[in-house]
């Protein structure tokens, strides 16, 4: 006998399939229990490993002792986005999103100038003069780079000599869609074939030889 | 002082993780990893936020017998019974049991699922979408089908071995300065925003554009 | 004239076509051969170079939507660092992917090998957080992980003596979907130089290639056929794996076996591109006359 | 400048101190010229002891806090590795180390040196080249902001995605249908989604001007009560604020598939005239942008994911790349405060290419001095 879980797996991915020849109560079931059913997944999830272990553990076990007395501060912020449903202060739900926005806006400039434009900038000075097939694929890279850089220039129309750079850009970009296009569709593919192997193999076969 | 709070706010926690990051002594590291864990908090407490506008807007559908009641029926159904058995969860070993077997048998099938439509979604993309009407599109359109063919034991076969490593050309030298090019020129934008947000001149996301 | 109509084929009868591709090899398995590559070989031979001496952080950073991929290429990845009984610290910066993705494949290769669980391996769980959590365990990691993924605390573990902080870690592979294999290669590596090697969906795969030319990755397994050139690398190197992966739900799970259903999907797609270009260029040809 | 005096006074004494103990245990020792300082650019607490030795043999390390006091190993190393981190020195405490080699019974010491005291340092040297770049754009941003108050026109070259803008409201405004805007499935902390916002503002004082009705789904908590802020704001400033309704800017769920799942159902139910995908996507996107096609909505994508651009590409009407995404505030209020920001961006993306053009040709002809400068540590 199959359990009663590997039914109601088969039967679901059934429902959301289903969605590939045209939207159906099935569908529409099967959406509406994902929605209301993840969303509960991850409350539970944020409660079991984030609110609980660094926040409540300490209120409720240290208090008074060492207790960290600065939780109260991610506490406060925390509680300040609910101050939107009190229409005379609303406003204050703003400082919450203020510090969240904030901090990450100081986090991302650091991570991109450092993380990510340093180190990209650092492997275009490439060697061009020897090496052999490596030179020249350098060469082909720099000029990649530059031309994508290019065309993405803001402070001037896509004219004369910045024009056909854009157009050497362009072509570079061509490349780089459809090449990543064509290399992510076995990725896609393969998550289509783990979905099927599990109705092939886990629900119909032991349901037929069962 | 509806506005100036918040900007101030932003400036001074906005400059703080870029003094940190140059300067490594204690002072300003131990309140940088301070406040990581506590935005986290902030995080972990916006969730039921979204789950209050749940209920306020599938409550109302339901009650005034909107099109589509009995849908929105399902979905507060869904996030009581998986809100509930998670937040005890978080207290009771046995109650962790349930929530996992429903993650596993219900919520982690339908992702599963949904993200295999994508296999369905990328053919009919690729049919449309691959036409050589000009050139840039021709480009794109052999760009394509060389990596298919080149991902594939197949390709290799029909070309005696020279698809996979043409693939893995065009993947490592021109795919890579194009990606090498927007991912410099997109940080710069991130980080131009990023200075707008801290200096205060960009404000749209606080809602408080002129006033 | 009907050609102009088969311009705007029903997207249904495409979506049957990838359906059966799909299905067939599922149903009647084929066996198509696989070589390896240089991203992948280089993730090899650097674990043919380590022993017990050296500890290897392997970090879960998937969800279940990723698992076809990236799930054989865990169950390879640790057979071959369990093989070579090096020192594995497993965690997961991905919600989902400590819980369910490392205790399913840690389990399943575990059993494999006689190993002790808090000296040869650990699995740390999830904790959220991404680039924070990364950013401290460079300090330590114990403080981070203060509990493993069943509560267990850390402190008093042997493994977690070899695995302090990023100085004693000799390679981090990440399993990751998205943003999080990145902030492995761009944030953790350029700052605490731990190299980094990341085993990563096809579609991540692109975006990696940059950081691997930039040397931000000494490695890339790149989506089903990635895990599959690894299978293969592993199963000639060590015959105990070959005998593995002949068992009949080992062989179903395995990526080799996944590539059969790539092979034939890829070919309808391509199929379809070619004969969509086809008729759009007799249409034209036929309008312009 | 008193306490400085005594310290130096103290060095100078301490190595006078250290020095005849030195010679007799010199010649023997593998290790030779052992030195200590306190380790650069970390938050204290450290010191790094470097030394020249060829031999492939294990060494102890050991530390007193005074020249002849007891001495007690605190670490291993390897003689040819020439380097040991200490991480357990107390800052402000004086500290003398040498290295024990044993072969057999007798264990031979390399000399002595010390005091060496670790400190908590004020800035990150290996991080110098990220700072420049840091204040060279703060400063850019400052001076192009000024000379845009001073009134002087700012130049901004045509987005074809950021133009269409205006059409694709005026189309659901004819047709009388909706409008999807969904910004992204990541929070706030994104700098995508900020972006995607600015553009949300954009669009929601229009759709409150010409009536067009919208709708913004959200899948992450802090976005969405980001956005209603902003929608809410914009229907203020159009003058329209009676006509703002709470279900404009929704909240569905958390996951991101069950988000994909629930967007998918209400494209074909509602049939929205134009979809506005902006912000931060991953694999769902193709999800979105094909089901949207298929119900023949206008489509603008805008994101600065790499891995999804070309999903967008081939199935949008128009799509914002990268930085394309982070200029759309400038573009679209046309402020001249923000299109100068626009401008210091592109000088300092001039710089960048200037720099790695020397850099290239400096290195060509021998000198890797500028590709060294972009070391990131």
């Amino acid at each position: 006998m199959i359990p009663i879980g590997i039914w109601v797996n088969a039967l679901l991915t059934l429902c959301i399939l289903s969605f590939l020849y045209k939207d159906n109560p099935f569908f529409r079931f099967a959406e509406s229990l994902f929605a209301g059913l993840s969303l509960g997944y991850y409350i539970g999830l944020t409660m079991q490993n984030t609110l609980r272990p660094n926040l409540l553990n300490p209120v409720i076990h240290e208090f008074g002792v060492n207790f960290n007395y600065l939780l109260i501060i991610p506490a406060a912020l925390g509680i300040l986005l609910y101050f939107r449903y009190i229409p005379r202060i609303s406003w204050m739900a703003r400082i919450a999103l203020a510090v969240y926005v904030g901090y990450y806006s100081g986090v991302t400039l650091v991570q991109k100038l450092h993380g990510e434009i340093l180190p990209q900038a650092r492997d275009t000075v490439l060697p061009v003069t020897h090496g052999g097939a490596n030179a020249l694929w350098n060469i082909i890279m720099i000029i990649g780079v530059f031309s994508v850089l290019i065309y993405f220039y803001f402070s001037a129309e896509h004219k004369g000599a910045l024009g056909r750079v854009s157009r050497v850009g362009i072509w570079f970009l061509m490349i780089s869609f459809g090449a990543s296009f064509g290399y992510t569709v076995m990725a896609r593919v393969s998550l289509l074939m783990g979905r099927f192997s599990f109705l092939v193999n886990t629900w119909i076969r032991p349901m037929i030889s069962g | 002082m509806k506005r100036t709070v918040p900007l101030v706010l932003t400036f001074i926690i906005g400059m703080y993780p870029i003094f940190a990051f140059f300067v490594p002594h204690r002072i300003a590291s131990d309140l940088n990893d301070r406040l990581d864990t506590w935005l986290i908090i902030v995080a972990a407490f916006a969730l039921p936020l979204g789950a209050v506008n749940v209920f306020m807007i599938n409550l109302s559908k339901i009650s005034q017998r909107r099109k589509g009641w009995p849908y929105s029926i399902v979905i507060l159904a869904g996030l009581v019974v998986m809100g509930s058995i998670g937040i005890a969860g978080a207290y009771r070993q046995d109650s962790i049991g349930q929530f996992q077997y429903l993650f596993q048998n219900i919520v982690s099938p339908l992702q599963s699922t949904m993200f295999s439509l994508l296999s369905f979604y990328v053919a009919s993309a690729a049919y449309r979408a691959f036409r050589a009407r000009n050139l840039d599109a021709g480009i794109l359109l052999v760009s394509a089908i060389v990596v298919m063919m080149g991902r594939i034991p197949f390709g290799d076969m029909l070309s005696h071995g020279s698809m996979t490593p043409l693939s893995e050309w065009l993947m490592t030298i021109p795919n890579t300065a194009a990606q090498r090019g927007i991912i410099i020129g997109a940080a710069l934008g991130a980080a131009s925003m990023s200075i707008r947000i801290i200096l205060g001149i960009e404000r749209t996301y606080l809602g408080s554009g002129k006033d | 004239m009907n050609l102009k109509k088969m311009l705007f084929i029903d997207r249904r009868i495409i979506y049957l076509l990838v359906a059966a591709g799909a299905l067939y090899p599922i149903i009647r398995p084929i066996g198509l051969p696989v070589i390896p590559t240089k991203p992948v070989a280089a993730l090899y031979d650097a674990v043919e170079k380590m022993g017990p001496e050296n500890a290897v952080i392997v970090s879960f950073d998937y969800g279940p939507s990723s698992e076809p991929e990236l799930n054989p290429m865990a169950g390879a990845i640790l057979r071959h660092l369990f093989l070579r009984k090096i020192k594995v610290v497993v965690l997961a910066l991905f919600p989902l992917g400590g819980n369910e993705e490392a205790k399913s494949e840690l389990n399943k290769v575990v059993d494999e090998y006689d190993l002790q669980y808090g000296v040869d391996y650990v699995n740390l769980g999830y904790k959220e957080g991404g680039q924070a959590v990364m950013k401290r365990m460079a300090i330590s990691i114990a403080d981070v992980f203060p509990v493993d993924v069943d509560g267990r605390p850390t402190a008093d573990m042997p493994i977690m003596a070899q695995a302090k902080n990023y100085s004693d870690i000799s390679l981090l592979i990440s399993l990751a979907t998205g943003i999080i294999g990145e902030w492995w290669a761009n944030l953790v590596n350029p700052q605490f130089g731990v190299p980094v090697s990341v085993g990563c969906t096809a579609v991540s795969a692109p975006k990696y290639y940059a950081y691997l030319r930039a040397g931000q990755m000494m490695s890339l397994l790149g989506g089903l056929k990635g895990a599959s050139e690894y299978e293969k690398l592993l199963k000639d190197g060590y015959a105990s794996v070959r005998q593995t992966y002949e068992k009949p739900e080992e062989k179903k799970a395995s990526a080799t076996t996944g590539m059969d259903v790539q092979s034939i999907v890829h070919v309808i797609i391509i199929a379809f591109i070619v004969f969509g270009n086809v008729i759009f260029f007799a249409t034209r040809k036929e309008g312009s006359k | 400048m008193r306490r400085v005096l005594i310290f130096i006074v103290s060095v100078a004494l301490g190595a006078l101190l250290s020095a005849p103990g030195r010679s007799q245990t010199l010649t023997d020792s593998p290790v030779q010229a052992l030195r200590a300082h306190d380790t650069p650019s970390d938050a204290g607490r450290c010191i790094t002891l470097t030394w020249t030795a060829a031999q492939v043999v294990p060494v102890s390390v050991l530390r007193a806090t005074s020249p002849e006091g007891d001495f007690e190993t605190i670490g291993e190393a390897v003689a040819s590795d020439q380097t040991f981190a200490d991480y357990r020195a107390e800052d402000k405490q004086a500290y003398y180390y040498k290295l024990g080699s044993t072969a057999g019974e007798v264990t031979v010491y390399s000399s002595t040196f010390g005091p060496v005291f670790s400190k908590s340092n004020w800035l990150h040297t290996g991080r110098i080249n990220a700072l420049v770049l840091t204040v060279l754009m703060f400063a850019l941003i400052v001076v192009y902001i000024n000379t845009a108050k001073k009134g002087k026109p700012l130049f901004i070259r045509r987005i074809a995605g950021l133009a269409a803008i205006d059409e694709a409201i005026g189309r659901a405004t004819e047709m009388g249908k909706k409008m999807l805007y969904i910004p992204g499935i990541m929070s706030i902390s994104d700098i995508q989604t900020i972006a995607s916002l600015a553009i949300l503002q954009h669009v929601a004082k229009q759709s409150a001007i010409y009536g067009t009705n919208l709708e913004v789904p959200n899948k992450d908590p802090l976005t969405f009560s980001a956005a209603r802020e902003t929608v809410k704001q914009a229907y203020l400033e159009a003058g329209k604020p009676d006509q703002y309704k709470e279900e404009m800017v929704t909240y569905l769920t958390y996951d991101q598939f069950a988000y994909a799942a629930s967007v998918s159902g209400k494209m074909v139910r509602e049939m929205p005239a134009t979809n506005f995908l902006i912000g931060s996507f991953y694999a769902e996107s193709l999800i979105f942008a094909e089901t949207g096609q298929f119900t023949g909505a206008l489509q603008i994508a805008g994101t600065a994911d790499v891995p999804q651009l070309p999903f967008f590409v081939t199935t949008c009407d128009y799509t914002l790349m990268g930085e394309e995404l982070f200029a759309a505030s400038a573009y679209l209020s046309r402020e001249p405060v923000l299109l100068g920001s626009i401008k210091a961006q592109d000088m300092t993306k001039a710089v960048i290419m200037v720099f790695v053009a020397a850099g290239i040709i400096l290195l060509n002809v021998g000198f890797p001095i500028l590709r060294n400068m972009l070391v990131a540590r």
